[in-house]
C-alpha cells in the first residue's frame, strides 16, 4: 500500500493522505486543527494489522509526516504578513498539480519498466570463461591501461573506518511527554524565560523536541513565546497554568 | 546451416558481451551483407520455442541467452535463486535515471516527492544503474548500466518505449485537478 | 526437438563447468532414461559440422564448445580485451581480490559492506578475475589474472603498491585482511 492511501477518521477530515494533503496546501482545512498524532496512530494501526514494515513506505511516511510538522510549527509561530501570503492557495494547487503531473509520467513510465523487467527475468546469460587456448590470446593482446594506483586508492578507501554513527539521538529518554514536564516545571519556577537559558544546554534533539512540546503547548494556551529575529533569542512565557500536571498531554490522539 | 551462420554462432556462444554486427564482420572477414544474412538464418533457427537457446539484441549487440522455458531446471542446477522483482520505488527511481540520464539523487528525490536513497543504493548494488560523476554540487549522478538493458532486453537506451507515451493527458490533468478541487469542496460543506 | 532436450541444451549453455547426467536428471526432475535419451538427440543435432556449437564429453560430465572451424574468427574478436573505465564498485571488489587473494565472495562483500554481486560477475566476464576454487563452506574463491597484470601493468603481483601508501592509519599494524574486515562490517551496520 502506499502511504497516500493510508485511510484516515480525523476530527477534521475522513479520507485518504494524500488528499488530506491536497486540501491542506489549499488551505481547506486548517493544519493547526489536524492532530498530527492521530495520522501518525493510524498508521502505526495500519502496521499493526498489516504485520510487516515495509522501509520503503515507512521512508515515505516519514518524510510527509516531518513535512507536516514543519508545516504545522511555521503556521503556530508568529510570522511577518507577508511571508504567510508567500504561496496563495491557487498557486500552492498549480504546484501540487504540477508535481503530480510529472511524478505520474514517470510512476507510468516505472510500471512499463517493472513488467518489462519481469518478462525478461526467464532469459540467462552464460557467464563462462573463455577456453584456455583463446584466453591467452587475450593476455597476449593486452597492454597496460589501468593505473594500479587506482587500486591502492581504492583499498585505501576500503580501509578507512567510516565514523561511528553517533546513536545518542536514539536514546528513549527524549520522549515528548517528558519535555513537556520539563517544560511545565521551568514555567512553574519562573513565568518568564529564555529558551536558550533553560534548555540550552541540552542536546539538539532534546532542544527540537521541546520547541515541540511548546507547541502543544501553545495548542492548549498554556504559553507563548516572541522571536524578535530569525535566530535570535526566544523569550518563552506562562499564560496560564497547567490544570492538574501530568495528564492531559500527548497530541490529543485518544 | 551455413559456415558462417556456424561461426556466428560459434563468436556469440564464447563472447561474454553482446556482439555488434561491426564486430562480427570483422571477426569473420565477411561483408557485411553476408553477416546481416547470416544472422537472419541464426535468427530463424534460433526462434524462440525453437532449441534451448535463442538470439537476442540486446545492450547494443547480438546475444545467446536460455530459453525462458528452462528458467526452473536452470535455477536449480546453478543454485541461483531468481531475482526478487522491483519494488514500486525501485521501478520509479529506475525509470527516471533511464529516460532522465544523466540525473543526480537530489533530482531523483525531488521527482518521486520523497526521499529515494535505499531504492537508488539497491539500484546500484543490483548493477542496474552506476554512479556517473558528481554535480557541481556534490551530489552523485547515476545512469544505467549494460546490465540494464540486458536484463530489460534492451538493445539501446533508444529502445526504451516512447516516453511522451506516459505523458497525463489533458483529460488526467482535469480529472486530477477535480479531484483536488471536490476535496476541497466536500471540506467546505 | 523436445521439450528436454531443449532444457538440456539450455542447462549446459550457462553452465561454466561439465554437467553430469545426474545433475541434469535432478535439474530437470525427468528420468535417467528421458535425460539420456534427450542428450541422444541433442548429441545429434550438435555433431561437429553441423552447428556452431558442439557437445563434449569431458570430464566424466557433458558440455558446449565453440566449433574448431570458428577458432580463426574467435581470435580476431576476443584478441582485443575489454577495457572500459573500472567503476568504483569494480575498482574495490578488484582491489580486495588482488591485496587479499584467494579471497571468498562473501569476504568481498563483507569487507565492501554491500552485496557486490555484479561488480564481481563483470570483472570476471572480463577476465581479470577467476574463480580458482571453492571454500569449506562452498563459497566462490576469486583470485586476479595473469589478464589482470597484464592491463595493470604489473610484472607480478609484489609490484602492486603498497598498502601502506594508502592506508589512513598506518601506525596500526594488524594485518589487512583483519582491518578491511572491521572496517567493512562498520560500514554495513
Amino acid at each position: 500500500m502506499a502511504v497516500a492511501e493510508l485511510d484516515l477518521d480525523l476530527d477534521v477530515f475522513a479520507g485518504p493522505f494524500d488528499l488530506l494533503l491536497a486540501v491542506v496546501l489549499r488551505e481547506e482545512v486548517s493544519l493547526l486543527e489536524v492532530q498530527l498524532g492521530e495520522i501518525v496512530v493510524a498508521y502505526v494501526e495500519y502496521l499493526e494489522g498489516e504485520g510487516d514494515l515495509e522501509l520503503e513506505v515507512a521512508t515515505e511516511f516519514l518524510v510527509l509526516i516531518a513535512a507536516l510538522l514543519e508545516l504545522k510549527s511555521r503556521l503556530l509561530l508568529p510570522a511577518p504578513e507577508e511571508e504567510m501570503e508567500a504561496m496563495a492557495p491557487e498557486e500552492a494547487v498549480e504546484e501540487l498539480l504540477a508535481r503530480m503531473l510529472e511524478y505520474r509520467r514517470y510512476s507510468r513510465a516505472a510500471e512499463v519498466l517493472a513488467d518489462r523487467f519481469e518478462a525478461e527475468r526467464g532469459y540467462l546469460y552464460r557467464s563462462a570463461p573463455l577456453p584456455a587456448e583463446l584466453r591467452r590470446v587475450a593476455v597476449d593482446a593486452a597492454s597496460a591501461v589501468y593505473d594500479p594506483d587506482l587500486l591502492g586508492s581504492a583499498l585505501g578507501d576500503l580501509l578507512t573506518e567510516p565514523e561511528e554513527v553517533d546513536i545518542s539521538h536514539i536514546r528513549p529518554t527524549v520522549s515528548l511527554q517528558r519535555r513537556l514536564t520539563a517544560l511545565r516545571e521551568a514555567l512553574g519556577r519562573r513565568p518568564e524565560f529564555d529558551f536558550d537559558e533553560e534548555f540550552g544546554g541540552e542536546d539538539r534533539l532534546t532542544q527540537a523536541v521541546t520547541v515541540f512540546a511548546m507547541l502543544e503547548l501553545y495548542r492548549k494556551g498554556e504559553v507563548t513565546w516572541e522571536q524578535d529575529r530569525p535566530l535570535g533569542p526566544i523569550r518563552v512565557r506562562r499564560l496560564r497554568v497547567a490544570g492538574g500536571g501530568a495528564g492531559g498531554v500527548g497530541g490529543g490522539s485518544s | 546451416m551455413s559456415d558462417l551462420s556456424r561461426t556466428v554462432e560459434a563468436l556469440l556462444f564464447l563472447s561474454a558481451q553482446p556482439v555488434t554486427v561491426a564486430e562480427l564482420v570483422e571477426a569473420t572477414e565477411a561483408t557485411e551483407g553476408q553477416v546481416a544474412e547470416a544472422v537472419e538464418l541464426l535468427r530463424e533457427d534460433l526462434a524462440e520455442g525453437k532449441r534451448g537457446v535463442v538470439l537476442r539484441e540486446v545492450g547494443g549487440g547480438l546475444t545467446l541467452a536460455s530459453d525462458p522455458a528452462s528458467e526452473d531446471a536452470a535455477r536449480r542446477l546453478l543454485a541461483k535463486p531468481r531475482t526478487p522483482p522491483l519494488t514500486q520505488a525501485q521501478a520509479e527511481a529506475l525509470a527516471i535515471v533511464a529516460y532522465l540520464q544523466p540525473v543526480s539523487r537530489p533530482e531523483i528525490a525531488r521527482i518521486r516527492g520523497v526521499s529515494s536513497e535505499s531504492a537508488v543504493q539497491t539500484l546500484a548494488e543490483r548493477g542496474l544503474i552506476e554512479e556517473s560523476g558528481r554535480s557541481r554540487f556534490g551530489a552523485a549522478i547515476f545512469k544505467t548500466t549494460e546490465l540494464f538493458e540486458r536484463l530489460f532486453g534492451l538493445s539501446g537506451l533508444d529502445q526504451l518505449p516512447d516516453p511522451s507515451q506516459f505523458d497525463p493527458t489533458p483529460e488526467d490533468e482535469r480529472e486530477l485537478r477535480e479531484r483536488l478541487l471536490k476535496a476541497g469542496e466536500q471540506r467546505a460543506e
